[in-house]
């Protein structure tokens, strides 16, 4: 199994798909209610090693239900959500929760949230220093991190939220809208820094974005969901060369793919 | 004829048998009395009834030494109009030192180094302690004194909690039918204080008194008259003692008769009695003043 | 993550005999406790014989009149305490100032057994049935107030603040929000309070007095050296406390359903 | 929305005296019913001699060594319950099909008085000083299990599935979620469990008899009728609530400082 | 006073403003402080009737303080705000709070919550029915508002808490980036509905927003607001006719007006 995505359901032509791409997530004939209503029936997915994967979707088409499960925090009814080689529990996860505010831990300093997932691997505290001022200094962050996490701003919060998933070095990073709360520059500057992340580290990344531009500009591939009964709409391939950067926005084929999303997307939103 | 509605705040002891008989044979009803019968656990409860004048008698079986002790708080507030108890020359049991089937304790005077369990409160601590050194042990160093509930009297000498315990009626009576303990000694504080004994006594608020002093009067006649029946026809009177104490049905034969006392017969011996408990308590510092209890006995001219 | 459909083990038989594991743990304990040497089987009745003690006192309806009357006093006492205890509750709760000045009172009041208060209420309510139930709507009242108190103070502010903008009075914020938002804490108030006002009623037929009642049957029982019946009052007295909470439990299941959400 | 300042009414001066008010109205109470006719002085000492017996009392020194023993046998009991409570409410919060099964017993248990239960707890501990801890330890423990379970059980889920999709074991997840998560409900539990051990303790010391201890105290000036000096016990055992309730306050205003944010 | 905006502060001159112009919220030295740290220190603002006015700045910079302050939802510590003749508590106010999901009762039905703010009013059944169904096709809900608030997708709850708002025909509207959860075409389409509305009653609309392209569209003042201790950067003017459309997006005055926000804005938070 080569290609990246079942593309069973879809009747667009597969695109171009380079043959180095391997499934680090391969979801199978996966389903899932709410309440005896179908999100899910019968669902099958790819996600590549190594890629940045753009979920991009209507409301409540069910783009936090699909990480969820394939994060493990959310029971699916039936199928099969494999990992490259490992179970889940053996992958380093980085998550960022849609609902970042519920997911930080108020009892601990912003500082000590950033660095809890490194003590749960056991690292030592001077470790745990040295990375967590690692990523202070790659963040630029001029607040000051010994508060509590209900002492910041909402933007704040995602900041903190998004340092604290990358704090382990995950293999996996699944964002959630990370941008939602975000300052206009403060959203560049995490996009920036996420893609420099990317090079540096060639982690698998998920991330659910409303905005397209950002989505087509971040992505390796957009992944289209449709309205409930979920289906993949179609899977653009978007293979621009990193560091991707201004040019690349007005670039040609930027503008094309970022039209073709928009494109399927409002036929099966309207549909 | 328009009943006089009184109330009465009463313990669910043998003692109060001759109350019992009195609403059985619907004695107060027959003079005109319509009673208002609330039940008490706790004799300080009847004391406090009858000091916040929301009752008016105290039937017998109102704790002896208690009424002693609020006496000497609330002076004149009661008056003592009968005495119940037992007694080794009369051959009924009021008390008994039980131990268990297997225990070789026959006197106080085995105690020693032992441990023994009495009613909670300071009346029966007293009670004990006065015992106790009267037997030339020294009930701080030589016995250990456990306040235990009544009820858990007979569990604790079972499950090896104490050596023996001070039980008033009818726990002795239930242990030696359960087959499971024995009485050491019978009456033993009739042995060491005074002999008769009583633990009971009938009280009347003087404000019932001074208020109705003719219903307060015809209170105290009808219970002299059930007190009469009680003595003389005890064991047919028996099953009503079901009804009203915790004693069952299938327990009532077993259970002694108590030395019941009208008022109309009490005598020089039953007053001496009774100053010798509360004298116990003067010696043993727990009533700070001297207490004639001659002046706590209902006198004929006390009606006004 | 994947739940085989079972038609013999449908949830809702797995939860009844889930249920049941705890009761038949007791009774398996008590059992062995009693057959082996453990303890003297003369202070531990053979369960099945209270069992059928119990068993032929409902039968024979002797026990009916107590439960019926520990069952009236119990829930006279803590209709008034939840009827009186959530209003007040809530206001203390909303008012920061107003619950630092009556807080001493509460907990001074929580910590002092009612039983030792008992001669100050028979001075207030008289000698009568009233003095229990008032005791026992007394201490329930006081945890109900307690913890919905608490529920109010510790709970989110945006609710507040999003009624408070649409215009609501306080009165509203109080009915609309308020009351919902300590929902959770007042349903524990509620079971701690039902299962309190129960104990106090039973220890006030105990060592209070009383001609009926379920307290009433234990202490006869006790003196009387009834170890079968002593036990089976116990063991429906603690069924009825569970009852009450099974009932709570319940209730809260159908009205919280955002409880941790 | 303006708070001027005013030297002379610092919040700190206004908040002790806002603490005051509980107090003075529950004595200015007292002496109106003490003064006045409303009930019969005979049974309600006057509220100033009282304290004059508390202090004196306390002065002699023949109040310490019943304060001590109630306040020694209080803390054992609530250190037992506490220890033990906390990680079982956990445990069984954290899981609902467990914590089904032992819902029975928890509230069977919480709705049996104490007192009743204490023919089972002297067979189990003896007639000494340790049955009164552990019938006292038990009940307070059963009110920290069921108020631990429960703020497990009412936790916002957000927090728990982001310590496990960091690989938190189950363990850590304990420690590190669900016990914070808990920590409101978990305070409400420790208050109740600490005034209900003091009620237990004196309610024992009282009524199943003992040699000291304010229980004891209380009964014996009960009998002798000395009620100033049985006020005065009240009162101090009140006060005895009343402070581990305020330690308890100050200690969770102090740990739970995210509470309602 | 007839200007929009107090520039004392300020160095950029002000922009032309219509003469017709009234202050409907007036802010006059206002403090506020957090732990010590002071948001803002005489602080003055005047927000003009029947304008929507879009505030843009930094994340933590107190634009949630701002709004909440004025909305009376947190105390300030000195200082005035005046409501145009009448006093706060007579003025029907809708807010969309950030933090949607909290703001919502979750012991209502969508549709009680929506309601909720009519009942408050004292209209009848009957008038809050039509008033609900008015919404429903206005805004072409297609989802069941017969559940509970929990039961939506974020961007669901997001909507509910827009109707929630809009459901009382308020004088001033709050909105706390109300677009943050919402997808794409979510967001165009009430994007349109609020300029629907704006048009029809001449609310007074107070929009936070981090997308300066969507702030800019909506806005006939962009506010500015600078790093703590916060002041106001700029307040620019912006007075395309409406109906905005597309074709607005890409006019002259759009493009330069956008440009010079953002010139202003990075400016301010680099410094
Ligand atoms: N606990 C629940 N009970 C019932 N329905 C639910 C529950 N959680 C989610 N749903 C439904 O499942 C669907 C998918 O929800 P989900 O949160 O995954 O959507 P989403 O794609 O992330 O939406 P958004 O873009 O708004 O975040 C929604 O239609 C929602 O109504
Ligand atoms: N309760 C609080 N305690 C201490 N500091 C607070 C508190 N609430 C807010 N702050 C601080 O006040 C500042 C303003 O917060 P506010 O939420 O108004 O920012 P904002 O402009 O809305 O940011 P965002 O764009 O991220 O929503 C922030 O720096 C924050 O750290
Ligand atoms: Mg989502
Ligand atoms: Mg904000």
């Amino acid at each position: 199994m080569n290609s990246v995505v079942d593309f069973s359901h879809v009747q667009h032509e597969p695109p171009a798909v380079p043959a180095a791409e391997r499934a680090h997530i391969t979801v199978r004939g996966l389903h899932k209610a709410f309440g005896g209503v179908p999100v899910y029936s019968d669902f099958n997915l790819d996600l590549p090693k190594g890629r940045v994967t753009c979920v991009f979707g209507p409301n409540g088409c069910g783009k936090s239900t699909l990480i969820n499960m394939i994060a493990g925090l959310i029971p699916h009814d039936a199928g099969d959500i494999l990992f490259d080689g490992k179970t889940l529990q053996q992958t380093t996860i980085g998550y960022v929760f849609q609902n970042y505010r519920e997911a930080l831990f108020p009892w601990m300093r912003a500082i000590d949230n950033i660095r809890y997932p490194l003590k749960l691997k056991g690292m030592s505290e001077a470790d745990c220093d040295a990375r967590v001022q690692e990523l202070i200094e790659s963040f630029d962050v001029r607040f000051d991190l010994n508060r509590y996490p209900y002492e910041f701003s909402g933007g704040q919060q995602q900041l903190i939220s998004i340092m604290r998933a990358l704090a382990p070095h995950p293999e996996v990073l699944f964002l959630d809208e990370p941008f939602s709360a975000l300052d206009y520059e403060m959203t560049l500057f995490i996009r920036e820094k996420l893609q420099e992340i990317f090079q540096a580290t060639g982690v698998t990344m998920i991330v659910v974005s409303h905005d397209l531009e950002e989505a087509v500009y971040l992505a390796n591939h957009i992944l289209l969901l449709t309205k409930r009964p979920t289906r993949v709409a179609d899977n653009v391939f978007f293979d621009a060369a990193r560091p991707r950067d201004l040019r690349t926005l007005s670039s040609d084929a930027f503008v094309r793919t970022k039209a073709r999303c928009l494109d399927i997307f409002q036929n099966e939103v309207r549909k | 004829q328009k009943m006089e509605k009184v109330t009465a705040s009463w313990l669910p002891i043998m003692q109060t048998m001759a109350y019992y008989v009195a609403l059985e044979e619907k004695l107060f009803e027959k003079a005109g009395i319509e009673i208002n019968s609330v039940k008490f656990q706790n004799p300080n409860q009847i004391i406090d009834s009858l000091v916040s004048g929301q009752a008016d008698f105290g039937p017998p079986g109102a704790a002896a030494g208690i009424t002693a002790l609020a006496e000497a708080r609330y002076p004149g507030t009661f008056k003592v109009f009968g005495l119940q108890g037992g007694g080794i020359k009369v051959n009924m049991i009021n008390d008994g030192l039980i131990v268990s089937n297997a225990s070789t304790i026959s006197s106080f005077k085995d105690l020693k180094g032992k441990r023994i369990g009495t009613l909670p409160g300071i009346q029966w601590k007293t009670i004990t302690r006065y015992v106790i050194r009267q037997n030339g042990l020294d009930p701080d160093k030589d016995v250990t004194i456990n306040e235990i509930a009544v009820p858990m009297h007979i569990p604790s000498l079972l499950a090896g909690s104490v050596d023996a315990t001070l039980s008033l009626e009818p726990v002795g009576s239930i242990a030696v039918a359960s087959g499971e303990a024995k009485r050491a000694m019978t009456n033993p504080v009739a042995t060491f204080i005074a002999d008769p004994f009583y633990s009971g006594v009938s009280v009347l608020s003087t404000k019932f008194m001074q208020e109705r002093p003719e219903v307060a009067k015809k209170v105290v006649e009808v219970l002299d008259q059930a007190t009469r029946m009680t003595n003389e026809n005890f064991d047919k009177y028996r099953p009503i003692i079901a009804k009203y104490t915790a004693i069952q049905p299938a327990q009532v034969n077993l259970v002694a008769q108590p030395y019941l006392r009208a008022n109309s017969e009490l005598n020089a011996t039953d007053i001496q009695s009774y100053q010798a408990l509360v004298n116990v308590f003067e010696k043993e510092g727990v009533l700070k003043q001297h207490i004639d209890v001659k002046t706590l006995m209902l006198k004929p001219g006390d009606f006004r | 993550m994947k739940t085989a459909a079972n038609p013999f083990l449908s949830p809702h038989v797995l939860r009844i005999a889930r249920a049941l594991i705890g009761p038949a743990a007791l009774v398996a304990v008590w059992w062995v406790a009693n057959d082996s040497a453990w303890v003297s089987n003369k202070l531990l009745p053979n369960p099945f014989d209270t069992f059928a003690t119990l068993g032929s006192s409902l039968w024979s309806g002797s026990m009916t009149a107590d439960l019926g009357a520990t069952l009236f006093r119990t829930l006279y006492a803590f209709a008034m305490a939840a009827a009186a205890g959530i209003p007040v509750g809530i206001a203390l709760g909303s008012n920061d100032r107003i619950y630092r000045t009556v807080e001493f009172l509460v907990d001074f009041f929580r910590s002092t057994p009612a039983t030792a208060m008992f001669p100050l209420f028979l001075l207030i309510f008289g000698i009568g049935d009233f003095a229990k139930i008032a005791v026992a709507a007394f201490s329930a009242w006081l945890v109900v107030v307690f913890n919905v108190a608490y529920g109010v103070m510790n709970s989110r502010k945006t609710r507040i603040l999003a009624a408070r903008v649409m215009g609501a009075s306080r009165w509203r914020v109080f009915r609309d929000v308020l009351f919902w938002e300590s929902l959770p804490q007042t349903f524990v108030g509620l079971r701690m309070a039902v299962s309190l006002a129960l104990v106090v009623i039973i220890v006030a037929e105990m060592f209070i007095g009383s001609t009926n009642g379920m307290g009433h049957r234990i202490i006869d029982a006790q003196q009387v050296f009834d170890l079968q019946q002593m036990y089976a009052s116990i063991l429906i007295t603690g069924a009825i406390g569970y009852g009450f909470n099974v009932l709570f439990i319940a209730l809260e299941k159908w009205i919280v359903h955002w409880a941790g959400r």
